[in-house]
């Protein structure tokens, strides 16, 4: 069959990662390393232009891996997620004032980013409110109980994570390590899949098509893939 | 061809090859048929991107149309979704090209095309989630409404659509590109002149052709 | 294999449709009649408690059919959707004043489902803003943009269409048969899905699964499947 | 058996067969080995319904993991599901009891588990969201801290993770139900005695058994 043109660019890891400038925001796919565009992040640290950035990730790696090893080098200027509590370099970069951080319930991360994604300015939930993470937020008495206000989230460049793309683009996730790829692949300007096979358009069913080509800009295969 | 298809025909040149277009009900569904299979990707908002043509009679499937509620059939590469996964892919700017009717265009671009005044308002549909959302929106209408009156206007009567002025519109007889400073006759079509457009435009524009239509920026 | 029980309830459609009582509100999926929940809309009919409702819906039917026919029966008092337009019984029967209509634009329909079942008290979205359509609602600027605030929607119960469930209610839809019954499916107290067939445990791919079974309250099966 | 386990085998009869359940990290994770494998449904907040038993070591797959990113497997009739999904049905009270350690309990049932005082607050997770969302919570704790301080305490000096207070709090040494007027024990270990639940809680409490340990609602 022919393809509608363009199909969704190959290019290498390198040529992908141009798109992510210094200072910009990036949302990188992942709950811990499950799920974490390792061949991406590893891509990040041979790319000079990644740096001060603000990463929008569940976690931020763990020590010296994924975005553990970005933080060591210096790279990330602030962090917004949920549970960074599991690094422990984190925790020293924080309180050296080396890293920023804001710190989100993770249902509240998620939906902000799926907000982002879905061209919504913001919303209002339950979670936290009360709590000395609400801070000085806007509250709103909803049907009779107290919501806190959140702006959506979106970032320049995303990086996630799925089995595979076909080559127009269209994504599938595998089990767990889905978890945060398909919200933050919708929620970016640029969006680089990182995958372990692309296929032939047509092999994926159309039911079962997670997130749609319009929103993937570049695919690159896993190293994983490329070991093969 | 009919008036309405000669429209959509002076849409599909506007389309880039490999664009994510939704088109809305009325001529601008039309505008598949002057484009090549494989042109574009449609996205139709009651939940697939990858809309095929009209199937034979015996290949209908019920559960499977576009947002016309017309039998439509999937091309390799589609996919499904829900309706708020699809307005969620048309307001984060996914789409494109959004291709819709109009009732009425005003001098800014703005476009009415939900409500009619005196008449209860009782539908509205996508139209206004795709006017925001989409990245460029093309309108194709006929250029006056059945009773022969303009509807390229200095200002509507009817309710607009959206504040977001649309980028291009399409008639039988004229295209207009919408500018920062008002709306630029850009092309004529071939079986009408100037004149006839002075004639059924009522909405101040500026002439950006020369005399032998070509466009001058 | 032993099922965790209890599996979900395959009652008929009557025994399913006692959960709708005088006064209550119900979504109803499908885009015009397609994936609409013909069986179980037809069963509303037959059912006296189904009297002086609110319908959230994208469409009421056409004449006669679908949820055009139970506002012919006049059933409903109240009608929360996009395209009524299609329908010269609900243009009438609005003018006639018995029946009240509340207009959304499609995508904060869907949106405002979509939150109501995710536990979402509101939202803000650029569309509408600046139209006759926006009334009074509430504006904020987001990111140097007008929004509009939008309370999010639930129902009492939610009457969907899917293509299969499994034993435990999982979900999977057909095509564009699946449209707004996603949404609705999870944001009612009851959800009723009509499916054209039941398969056992572990016959659906856990990838593939579109409404998870905690949300689905019972399965009937379609007047279609009944007739096989 | 050590505490831990002991503890989360008190737990296990307060789950109802066929329940939707969400175990936190820690104790609440070791509820799994005291339930028949079948008897309810594991959500896990990472996108998975249907949560089963720890994989063979040869059998581990790396892209199945539970919250606590440790290998799991999946159940017949599981389903995957994107973190927004997964909270959605979290936050509209579609998992219908939640498991979750605590630092602290208040005497109006609410608890801390999320920051200590003094030191950088940088993990929340999805215990917040769980207390707002899930139907019952049940806290599955040590009695006392690490230092012998109770955790059941008047008045929490840690940050609350909620205001909305749990329903059940199981320790290795008693049961407390949480009623709108405040804490209640409804049950003591066999291997415990009232003195000693006395002598470790500071938050006040009604005693709602008699001497041979039924309850008196």
């Amino acid at each position: 069959m022919t393809l509608a043109s363009p199909p969704v660019p190959l290019p290498s890891v390198a040529a992908a990662l141009e798109a992510v400038r210094p200072g910009a925001t990036l949302m990188v796919g992942g709950f811990g390393l499950v799920g974490a565009p390792l061949t991406l992040i590893e891509g990040l640290l041979e790319h000079p232009g990644a740096r001060d950035l603000t990463i929008i990730s569940n976690n931020l790696g763990e020590p010296g891996r994924g975005l553990g090893r970005l933080l060591l080098e210096g790279r990330v200027r602030k962090a917004i997620g949920s549970f960074f509590t599991s690094n422990p370099d984190v925790v020293a970069a924080y309180q050296e004032g080396r890293l920023e951080v804001e710190l989100l319930p993770q249902g509240t991360l998620a939906e902000a980013i799926r907000a982002g994604g879905a061209g919504i300015g913001g919303f209002y939930t339950r979670t936290a409110w009360g709590t000395a993470l609400a801070g000085g937020r806007e509250e709103r008495i909803i049907r009779g109980e107290p919501h806190l206000f959140y702006e959506s989230l979106r970032a320049d460049v995303a990086l996630v994570r799925a089995r595979a793309a076909d080559e127009l683009g269209n994504l599938v996730y595998s089990k767990t390590a889905r978890n945060f790829n398909p919200d933050m692949a919708t929620a970016a300007d640029v969006v680089i899949a990182e995958v372990d096979e692309v296929v032939p358009v047509g092999a994926l069913d159309p039911e079962e098509i997670v997130t749609p080509h319009p929103y993937v800009t570049t695919v690159v295969l896993s190293g994983k893939a490329a070991a093969r | 061809m009919s008036v309405q298809q000669r429209i959509a025909a002076r849409v599909a040149p506007h389309i880039p090859r490999g664009a994510v277009v939704n088109l809305g009900i009325g001529i601008p569904t039309l505008v598949a048929d002057h484009l090549p299979l494989d042109h574009a990707y449609l996205q139709t908002e009651n939940g697939l991107l990858g809309v095929g043509p009209t199937p034979a009679p015996d290949e209908v499937d019920p559960d499977l149309v576009h947002a016309g509620k017309q039998p439509v059939t999937a091309r390799p590469g589609a996919s499904y979704f829900s309706s708020s996964a699809s307005f969620g892919m048309i307001r984060s700017g996914r789409v494109e090209i959004a291709v819709l009717g109009a009732l009425q265009i005003d001098a800014q671009g703005r476009i009415a095309n939900w409500a009619i005044p005196g008449r209860p308002v009782l539908g509205v549909g996508g139209a206004m989630d795709l006017l925001v959302g989409a990245r460029t929106v093309i309108v194709a209408t006929t250029h006056t409404a059945k009773d022969g009156a303009a509807k390229i206007v200095s200002e509507a009567t009817f309710p607009l659509t959206a504040q977001r002025p649309v980028d291009l519109v399409v008639t039988e007889a004229a295209t207009f590109r919408v500018t920062p400073d008002g709306l630029e006759l850009v092309e004529i079509a071939e079986d009408h002149d100037l004149e006839w457009v002075q004639a059924h435009t009522t909405a101040p524009y500026r002439v950006a052709i020369d005399e032998r239509g070509a466009v001058h920026a």
